[in-house]
């Protein structure tokens, strides 16, 4: 029997792989396929503290290995998550982890506080990179000073594990994930989608209703494995890894990069059942290299 | 216990109904759960390049007995196409089944289906499923001309069939919303339900409106997921931003923002 | 007859359509398939002052819809150029512009001083933003103060037309194109490549010798195109759209998006003559949609 | 004129020479240029997802009267997996002719060509250019075990036949290198060539070095763009970086830096 449990600071998760906010609705979605429990955690759609009806249709366009999505998180609110959704939720034998998204600092600590009285939430997501909305989102992620803001005051108010997701539209990613180690983050997560566009050529106009919008799926993967593996060598907090990853292989590689767990997003949308048999595919890979636990793979890239 | 799956189904058939519509039956080797008109498939589109999302079809007739699927594809763009070059003996990946069927009609209903483009799948099923006497139900079906017009005679037993065309090849001329069994008999109607291309949805929901007729829609919103976790699809209704892959794809049109 | 004339500062070009540097040697390679006249111009293999043997082997990954290279500016410097290859080439019917790397300013003034002597060669384009050498390259792009001080003092030695080649590893690009600007660039050229990174699981090692290298193709198009746009509505001077161009469509996208001319790059690895394709195309959509000059799809995107 | 061509090909033939080795045939519709071993062509891998570059292969036989090329694929990855099971009546599109071939032997010279892997090709095509009776030409083919070797009698009337295999099962147990025509004979032979994994050829070389023989190896580099301008399958060489695909593939190993 290998072993695949991992610990993220002080969070134990039954296998590394988890499902990335905005991909995997409020965990219910996908236990119509599949038992939620076989999976380490799911980092449930993009919270604020308000409704927020998102951006206007169309909000999605199919790229060369991946997708344009400009969303905007849209999401009924904390409160009615807290009344409507949780209680659904609750009893999933896996980690279920907030992302809370906020227009000011204040917005990301009344979110906090609310998060705060949920006892089956042992984990908070700080999005401070959504390309999609127009106040807060990435803003506070390009920028040291914002990055750190975020995570300072949040820390004051939030006791339990504090992942900060990093954007990667930056132009060195470690000054980022270090500035908000300094602040007390837990751990970091990246990446978040890049910025990008696209056209019809033949109605010359754009593809989303908001011109731009960000970009996911396997055309990213390069560029979010090199950022985990920079990033897992500049700081002491462990790493979650995202960006692209399509199957066991990918996950692995994230994982000798650095991360400790990995979100599996956009391929879920080319086949639900994917994150299980990613779980699978990596169990089957510690047999076959005589490992007994995944932690050994963690940073094992051999440079 | 799974309600929806990803599985490889079987190609059993894929034959050309006209230059742009093919038939395709997949055969499960599992039992069918129970599939309504409205309720679609996402269908991986193999070997393609540059295609990574599935894509996703009305599903035309269910035959539970031999656990088989049919959809009518229409060559749009570039995955439906490929779509239509399968070959029978190959296998197709499906994520089933998705979304909500229409408001069946009861016993005392008369009601008129209309079909454009894509659209004309689910309301065949639909005519099919509805359980009314044949003198009850009328299908509506549009296209530019004879040529994209489907042969649907076998569903005669259903339904009336009445067309439009266009360039007046094939039944009446001009569109559906011109064709006299809309334009002269809507208030005969107790329920209309329609799927096709926006515009035309749009039409006929305007007049159903004025006509005061029940109305439901079945929308074709681009989508990702296809099973509500992307917020991708989403159409704006009075109860909010809606999912037209799991609140939808039918929708009563006075909740929509038409 | 449509007009496919583009003029980029005081250069004309007989097409928009160019080949990018590092992808296209030094354009006789492509001669061995067609006609160099059939194009606009040749932006020539990366020059150095000296020699360069470039990074080991292996330098290139192939990823989803793209590949990493790992190159680091391999070529046999300035004076091999105008001795042994600049003969061949200068009577081709086509613009030639040589790619000059340094990795200190006054690599780039010496470079430019030689460059200046060819007759033929009507433009330089000034790489700021090469992700594949250890000093220099792309160190200069990513700061508004070092890509300012590369153009100030190449400008001051070069009278003809100076094209800035961006990096798209940055925070916001737009920054650095209106520093550029500001020192007297006379058109900006982007994206270079994407900082990314290529793991094997199986053997747990990079795939590149050099661990991280340069991500090109359809892959990064969405982010490229983006980058093109912001930076077409940021500054005055016109711009140069390259990033995973592979067909006449996605030339037509940049143009939209604010490009006077592009360079196609990673594409012809996969079709030597897709460039040639690209003019044909763009040619019938002129005609396709009534349009006299190449032109009108400058920055012709409705928004 | 140009002298390098991208083109799409009629598939003629693919059939398997063993489990994981395939002749595949095209034919041109247009004249063949001169096309020597060594030589190679560059393939689109068409229809697979996730494969973004050609694959290249050796030419192994051309038949200018019917402007037909064979290439002999092994299974190694995605790419040549995804081409054995291209069928004939399909095309391939190819870039041809690249590269640069061996040193011809002259009238009395006494060669050895020695293929592994998938290095197989270019050797049997230049036994059979070489021009040399067949008393001094042999071939020294290398393999896991006797199904990885695939038949080439038909190269009797070209040159003797040598086997190894690491399992004993077809010829001398063992790598080529320790094959008896290599370890006791190498003297007598006035030329070398060999096509194979990098380990074989390194090995080869080695030991052609220490005997003072003329040895020529045709290298696998991984490689971008076959023509030239990618710089990406570069082998250093006493001339500097050398680019596999137009200064090679073929190299005198006292060229390598081996
Ligand atoms: C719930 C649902 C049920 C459907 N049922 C059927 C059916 O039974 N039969 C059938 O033939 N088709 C049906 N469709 C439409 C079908 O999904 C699209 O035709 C198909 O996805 C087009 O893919 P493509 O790769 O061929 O087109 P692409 O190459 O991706 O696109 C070609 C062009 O069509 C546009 N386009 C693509 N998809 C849509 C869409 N869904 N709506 C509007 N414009 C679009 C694109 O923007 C582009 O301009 C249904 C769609 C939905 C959402
Ligand atoms: C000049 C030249 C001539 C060749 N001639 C032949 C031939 O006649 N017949 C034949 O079967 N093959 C030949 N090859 C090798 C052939 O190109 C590769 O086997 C093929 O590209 C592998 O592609 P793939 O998608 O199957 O493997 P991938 O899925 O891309 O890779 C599978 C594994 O193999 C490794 N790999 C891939 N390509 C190479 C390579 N070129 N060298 C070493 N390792 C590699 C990868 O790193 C990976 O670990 C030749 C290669 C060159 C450069
Ligand atoms: C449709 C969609 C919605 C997303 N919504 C959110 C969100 O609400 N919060 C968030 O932090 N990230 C969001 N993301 C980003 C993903 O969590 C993930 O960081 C990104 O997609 C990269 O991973 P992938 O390539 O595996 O998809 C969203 C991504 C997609 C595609
Ligand atoms: C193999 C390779 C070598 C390159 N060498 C150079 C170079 O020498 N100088 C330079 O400015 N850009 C170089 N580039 C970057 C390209 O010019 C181009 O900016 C990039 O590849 C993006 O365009 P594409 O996606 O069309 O390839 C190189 C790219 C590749 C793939
Ligand atoms: S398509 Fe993803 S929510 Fe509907
Ligand atoms: S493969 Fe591009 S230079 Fe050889």
């Amino acid at each position: 029997m290998v072993d695949l449990k991992v610990k993220l600071h002080d969070i134990e998760f039954k296998n590394p792989v988890t499902l990335a906010s905005g991909t995997c609705g409020f965990a219910r979605e996908t236990a119509e396929f599949f038992e939620p429990g076989l999976l380490g955690g799911y980092f449930l759609k993009g919270t604020t503290l308000k409704n927020r009806d998102g951006n206007n249709y169309p909000r999605m366009a199919e790229t060369p290995s991946g997708m344009l999505n400009a969303v905007g998180l849209q999401n009924k609110g904390i409160d009615y998550f807290i009344e409507n959704i949780y209680p659904d939720i609750v009893d999933y034998d896996t980690q279920l982890i907030i992302n809370v998204n906020g227009s000011t600092v204040e917005d990301y600590i009344a979110l906090t506080e609310k998060v705060n009285e949920l006892d089956k939430i042992n984990a908070i997501e700080l999005n401070i990179s959504c390309p999609n909305v127009k106040e807060g989102g990435m803003a506070f992620g390009v920028s040291c000073p914002g990055a750190e803001m975020v995570t300072r005051e949040v820390r004051k108010v939030y006791d339990k594990t504090m992942i900060v997701k990093l954007s990667p539209n930056v132009t060195d990613i470690t000054e980022i994930a270090k500035a908000v180690e300094g602040q007390g983050a837990d751990a970091v997560s990246l990446v978040n989608t890049f910025l990008g566009m696209a056209i019809d050529a033949e109605k010359r106009t754009p593809l989303l209703s908001t011109i731009t919008g960000g970009l996911s799926g396997p055309a990213i993967k390069p560029i979010a494995l090199r950022m985990v593996w920079q990033v897992a060598n500049a700081v002491k907090i462990p790493v979650v890894g995202i960006g692209g990853i399509m199957n066991a292989a990918d996950a692995i590689e994230f994982m000798l990069a650095g991360a400790s767990v990995v979100q599996v997003g956009t391929a879920i949308f080319k086949d639900p059942m994917i994150p299980v048999k990613i779980v699978e595919g990596i169990e089957d890979y510690l047999k076959r290299h005589n490992m007994q636990s995944v932690n050994e793979l963690i940073g094992g890239l051999q440079v | 216990m799974p309600k929806k799956f990803v599985k490889e189904f079987n190609v059993i058939e894929n034959s050309a109904l006209n230059a742009t519509n093919f038939l395709i039956k997949v055969q499960s080797d599992t039992e069918l759960p129970e599939i309504k008109p409205g309720q679609f498939v996402n269908i991986e589109i193999k070997e393609a390049e540059e295609i990574f999302l599935r894509r996703p079809f009305s599903v035309f007739e269910v035959d539970y007995e031999n656990d088989v699927i049919s959809m009518i594809v229409k060559i749009l763009g570039r995955g439906s196409r490929k779509l239509t070059e399968i070959k029978a003996g190959s296998k197709l990946s499906m994520v089933y089944p998705l979304g909500k069927t229409f408001t069946y009609p009861s016993a005392d209903d008369k009601i008129l289906l209309i079909g454009g483009g894509s659209g004309v799948a689910p309301m065949l099923f639909l005519a099919k499923e509805s359980g009314l006497p044949v003198e009850n139900v009328d299908i509506l079906l549009g296209a530019r001309s004879k040529e994209d017009h489907i042969n649907v005679d076998d569903y005669k037993k259903y339904a009336s069939l009445h067309y439009a065309s266009e360039d007046g090849s094939l039944g009446e001329k001009g569109f559906v919303t011109q064709h006299s069994v809309f334009t002269d008999n809507l208030n005969s109607y107790t329920k209309i339900y329609a799927c096709g291309p926006d515009g035309m949805m749009r039409a006929i929901a305007k007049e159903a409106k004025a006509a005061n007729v029940f109305c439901e829609v079945s929308l074709e919103n681009l989508m990702a997921c296809g099973f509500g976790v992307c917020l991708c699809c989403i159409e704006p209704t009075n109860k909010g931003n809606q999912c037209v892959c799991t609140d939808g794809p039918v929708f009563n049109i006075n909740d929509l923002k038409w």
